[in-house]
């Protein structure tokens, strides 16, 4: 076991990925050059040489439908979008290509393809460089969506993505780079469809994923001070969805938060709260709450920006109104 | 049909004599194929689109016999005639428009989405210029395995002016992918003009700002659009990067079965019929007598077989079964 | 009163646009010479002249976005996206400039914009043809979404979409353009945010939009039929969002079952439900159940797509394991 | 700096003393804004990205000095140097990097979108690319409304290679729109140098293929780039349809503030910081005894006054009030 960050565990998966499949090739805006956006693939040029790290032009919408058909004429690309913002440019390619064309074509073709972006916000990039869209994908039929929140789960899931016959969507968040986590040296991946129980707790459950994970962590930790054992459940994948996990824990606490980044009206928080309403209705002592970006674009004001994105009070404060 | 114009036997003639009959063949066998598939949309056995690529032919019978059977191929929605070049079982073709088990796809795709990866025959895409990044991809992929097969991307005028058709020039020519850019300019994107929503004179120009050597040829030739992709397949095949082919062609019938064709000059679609590629080539053909009257029969009378033969195939087959439905959304771990 | 179809009703909110306002134009891909793909602007071109109907390229994106500017430079765009499938080739311009103008700019700019698109399935389109996609819209702060189900909501949200100074998406229903309904002769409309009991009932309230609304409303009548009285709410616009109505319904009610065409997994039912179970918990007697499409791509062959959209079977099923 | 060249004073001045005067203030503002921009990034005061407009000052003020006060102008997320050279609040715009309620957009847009309706200074826009069809929208507008005023649209090197560069021009060029369309390409998208991303050789001639006229000027030369657009300006305010112009220039500093630039060469860098663009115009004026000594301390002073007054202003700005979260979410009707 090492304590590694999360920009850390990505970068070693990536890198084993390289190390072990010759076929395996990233591409994106200045993740050669430049060493990417966020520094994940610094030094990869130099290691790798550029048949295997490309930078591309800025044309999203080519460099992921490129992505697309290049795994299907048999190579095993990772595509960088820069931000998931941009992801808007190429959303045609991934919703109209990569998730249906195993489909349209009966199954023979494949496209086992890892698309990587950075989701959320939080560094003052103000409304169109602070979205997180990763829910859309996970509507779309066809996609796989991987969400880790910890620097152990994004090693293991970007492992899994690599075993993955079909396209992912491996969304990343940017305040969770520096994150350092334990991570075993050994081989492991975390199978897609598994949500994991991060903090065990007995009186409620917060339903959640991607950064708003460690944010409710830390909720459960001021909750516990207060006497409020909170059992905090991250999805890991949108889809699959593995709902059976949190329904089981509601069961048990009687009562659920649901917390995510993304603007409450519309999010994924809704499909959530709705299953487990569904799925354990005779077991709630209450409804399922909400904690949610709020419905605004992303202000660039410190004040204001901090008033958008979901906080650890905001968690506190829900699950004590449930109680 | 024109009167036919006697015609000089070549000396020798520019193709041996059975490709020459396969290209009259398998234009045939399109025309007869959309003929009648039109004629059961309208009795409600295809559903959906159905936008047929009669008049065009010429285009893809001799673009397709320039490949190699390793090569890709996608293209749009307009593509029964490129399966059939490609000799796609017009049995499953014909399923799949009927939406059964047997089709093509299994009856999921339908007529815009054909497929057959036996035959690196990698699609038909129905949002317009979507193919032109899946070409790149795929050109990427056989440049990176040092595989000696090339891609060849049909797109139709209205997808020029995409801003995907921009993205994938312009990554072709920076990677020097091997793929050759085949526009099939029919002077009309549903009941929109060319030149009244594209800038650019001469389109096949454009790729040149890349870098990308073009050609504009006759569509309406199977002979010329043979030759010329031919060569521009060499050249790619040889590593020297893209090619641009731009075909001069038309559609005889409307944008697909819902349209009544309003917006064009009655004049101009007599001058385009009147250069039927498929009259042209028998004439010709004729004139070298290569195609006897007998010969002429037989072909028709086999290609009569198999389009009722495909028909037939498709009546009798079954639809798919429910289980289908969730079939095939994700690919299974080998 | 006289009785026209949806298809009628929209031509005559448009043409009254027309007539009334010479900044009113259309834009779109062949709705000038062609007609329109649905025929809504059929013979427009002949009687307003190229200036006001402008055919455009197939460049969905710089239509759109040209559609943001004129709107911002004082003209009254309506840009046609020939189908929402078609609005991802645009959707960055939607998202990051339409929605987000008015508040990045801190209120100095407006964009008085209305998307007109066409959602759904049923037409054997196959899979990237036939999708529905309005609730990712309905996800965005800064737009707001018509989805009309009847000739009347059609003509009177259109009429009220040209009062607005913020951009709409105006979603219709390819098999609702040939619905007849009475719409009055006079001047109305429909203001957003005002959902509508379409059947009123006492046992089971159905919340739906779009085409659903008229499956639902089949349903209630067979329901009817076997003595359940369903109320039928028509949220007419996703945003803004009347929850209140339909929540109001459900308290009368004590059932939910909520319906809509788009894949269940993260489509806009979840929100529905989840505010439901939130805001009427003590007045449910069961779970809020959903009807909605399967999660799959659309397949072509008529019996697998019947399969895939909710229908009327669906949602009386759906009651009745309620009741 | 370099060594002062003795220059010959011309019979006549190429433009009013008042004017140059203006073109060399302007340039400073923008330098001394930034730096400053720059420190107070390093104390923290300022959040978000911050994009150096250091070294392309000519860029923006020559071409913004040719557009009169009723034209738009959109541009991109470096745009610092245009807001002011559009004779923009500078306590304003410093205030909206700071993120106060004084700022030009509230605090609400940040360094990326800076507006100012009052001057048709429509927008930052942070997405690449994503301002051309906005520009193609304003000028439909003012073509629609028979207004006598064009569109600048500002955008870079790697915005070109974005489809929207491809459709904005099409659309332009068959709709006949008034816009200038306006490439500053300064040698990189972020680390990537533009020849290794993009095809097109000059890239100001991809715009012939649209019919649409072009020109290559130098960027680091306030009076060419002045002289050209307003040529340009003229061409297109007179209804011959939009004009692309390109400019080269340089970027001294990284692509933000957290870039340390090792992508470029240092030999490049000082190739290009040798001809700093207000060194140069300095040098000029000064040759042609237009700035004396005493006259540039002048214009330091003024120029480090107006910018020690935009940090106080900022500084002493409140946020934002709560309430402004949900406000200007949706326009009122009026
Ligand atoms: C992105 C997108 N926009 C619009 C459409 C609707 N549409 C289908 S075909 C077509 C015209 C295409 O014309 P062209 O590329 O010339 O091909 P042709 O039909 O002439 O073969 C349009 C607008 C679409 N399928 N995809
Ligand atoms: C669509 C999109 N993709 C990627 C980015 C990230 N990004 C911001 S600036 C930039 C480089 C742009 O370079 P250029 O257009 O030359 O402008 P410059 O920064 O040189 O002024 C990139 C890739 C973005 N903002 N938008
Ligand atoms: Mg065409
Ligand atoms: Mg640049």
């Amino acid at each position: 076991m090492a304590e590694i960050t999360y920009r850390e565990a990505i970068r070693q998966a990536l890198r084993e990925a390289l190390l072990a499949d010759e076929r395996v090739f990233l591409m994106g805006e200045d993740i050669g050059a430049y060493g990417g956006a966020y520094a994940v693939t610094k030094g990869f040029l130099a290691e790798f040489g550029e048949e295997r790290i490309k930078d591309t032009p800025i044309s999203e919408s080519v460099i992921v439908g490129s992505g697309v058909g290049a795994a299907m004429g048999g190579i095993r690309p990772v595509v960088e979008i820069m931000t998931i913002n941009f992801s808007l440019l190429a959303i045609d390619q991934i919703v109209n290509n990569a998730a249906k064309l195993h489909y349209m074509s009966g199954g023979q073709v494949k496209v086992p393809l890892i698309i990587r972006t950075v989701s959320g916000g939080g560094n003052q990039l103000a409304a169109s460089h602070s979205q997180s869209l990763e829910h859309w994908f996970a509507n779309v039929p066809g996609l796989k969506v991987a969400v880790p929140a910890s620097p152990y789960d994004a090693k293991g899931l970007l492992r899994a993505a690599f075993q993955e016959p079909n396209p992912v969507i491996f969304v990343e968040h940017s305040l969770l780079y520096g994150l350092r986590g334990e991570v075993p040296d050994g081989d492991y991946s975390v199978p897609f469809g598994q949500a994991d129980i991060k903090r065990p707790g007995k009186d409620v459950t917060i339903i959640t994923y991607l950064r708003m994970v460690q944010v409710a962590l830390q909720a459960a930790q001021q909750l516990a001070e207060e006497g409020v054992e909170a059992e905090v459940v991250d999805l890991r994948t949108l889809r699959p969805l593995d709902i059976e996990t949190p329904v089981n824990s509601v069961k048990k606490t009687n009562r659920a938060v649901v917390v995510e980044e993304t603007w409450r009206t519309g999010g994924f928080g809704g499909e959530i709260a709705s299953e487990i309403q569904e799925k354990a209705f005779d077991y709630l002592d209450a409804p399922v709450a909400r904690v949610a970006g709020k419905d605004v674009s992303m202000p660039y004001a410190r004040n204001l920006e901090l008033m958008a994105i979901p906080n650890q009070q905001d968690i506190v404060n829900a699950v004590k109104a449930l109680i | 049909m024109q009167a036919r114009q006697p015609q000089q036997r070549p000396e020798t003639l520019p193709l041996p004599k059975e490709q020459l009959m396969e290209f009259y063949t398998h234009m045939l066998l399109i025309r007869r194929f959309e003929e009648m598939a039109a004629q059961m949309y309208a009795r409600g056995r295809i559903g959906g689109f159905l936008h047929l690529y009669i008049g065009e032919e010429a285009v893809a019978v001799g673009s397709i016999a320039a490949l190699e059977t390793q090569d890709y191929i996608v293209t749009h929605y307009r593509e029964h005639g490129h399966a059939l070049a490609r000799s796609m079982d017009p049995n499953r073709i014909m399923a799949e428009l009927f939406g059964k088990a047997t089709g093509t796809s299994g009856g999921k795709g339908g007529s815009m989405h054909l497929f057959d990866a036996s035959r690196s025959f990698l699609g038909g895409y129905a949002i317009v210029g979507g193919m032109m990044p899946i070409a790149t991809g795929l050109g990427l992929a056989s440049s990176y395995l040092g595989e000696d097969r090339i891609t060849l991307c049909y797109f139709g005028d209205g997808a020029v002016n995409q801003g995907e058709f921009h993205e994938a020039l312009n990554l072709a020519a920076i990677w020097n992918l091997p793929v050759l850019f085949f526009l099939e300019n029919n002077g009309y994107g549903m009941g929109t003009r060319v030149d009244r929503v594209c800038a650019v004179d001469e389109i096949h120009t454009h790729a040149n700002i890349y870098g990308i050597p073009s050609r504009k040829i006759d569509g309406m030739d199977v002979l010329t659009v043979y030759e010329a992709t031919k060569e521009a397949v060499e050249q790619v095949r040889s590593g020297k990067g893209p090619f641009f082919l731009e075909a001069l062609t038309y559609r005889f019938r409307g944008h697909s079965m819902a349209d009544p064709v309003e917006y064009r000059q009655r004049a101009e679609e007599e001058q385009w019929k009147a250069r039927d590629p498929i009259d042209a080539f028998r004439t010709k053909l004729e004139g070298w007598g290569v195609l006897t009257e007998q010969e002429r029969e037989a072909v028709e009378g086999r290609v009569d077989d198999i389009v009722d033969e495909a028909v037939r195939f498709a009546e009798d087959s079954p639809t798919p079964p429910p289980e289908a439905l969730a079939q095939h959304l994700y690919a299974e771990k080998e």
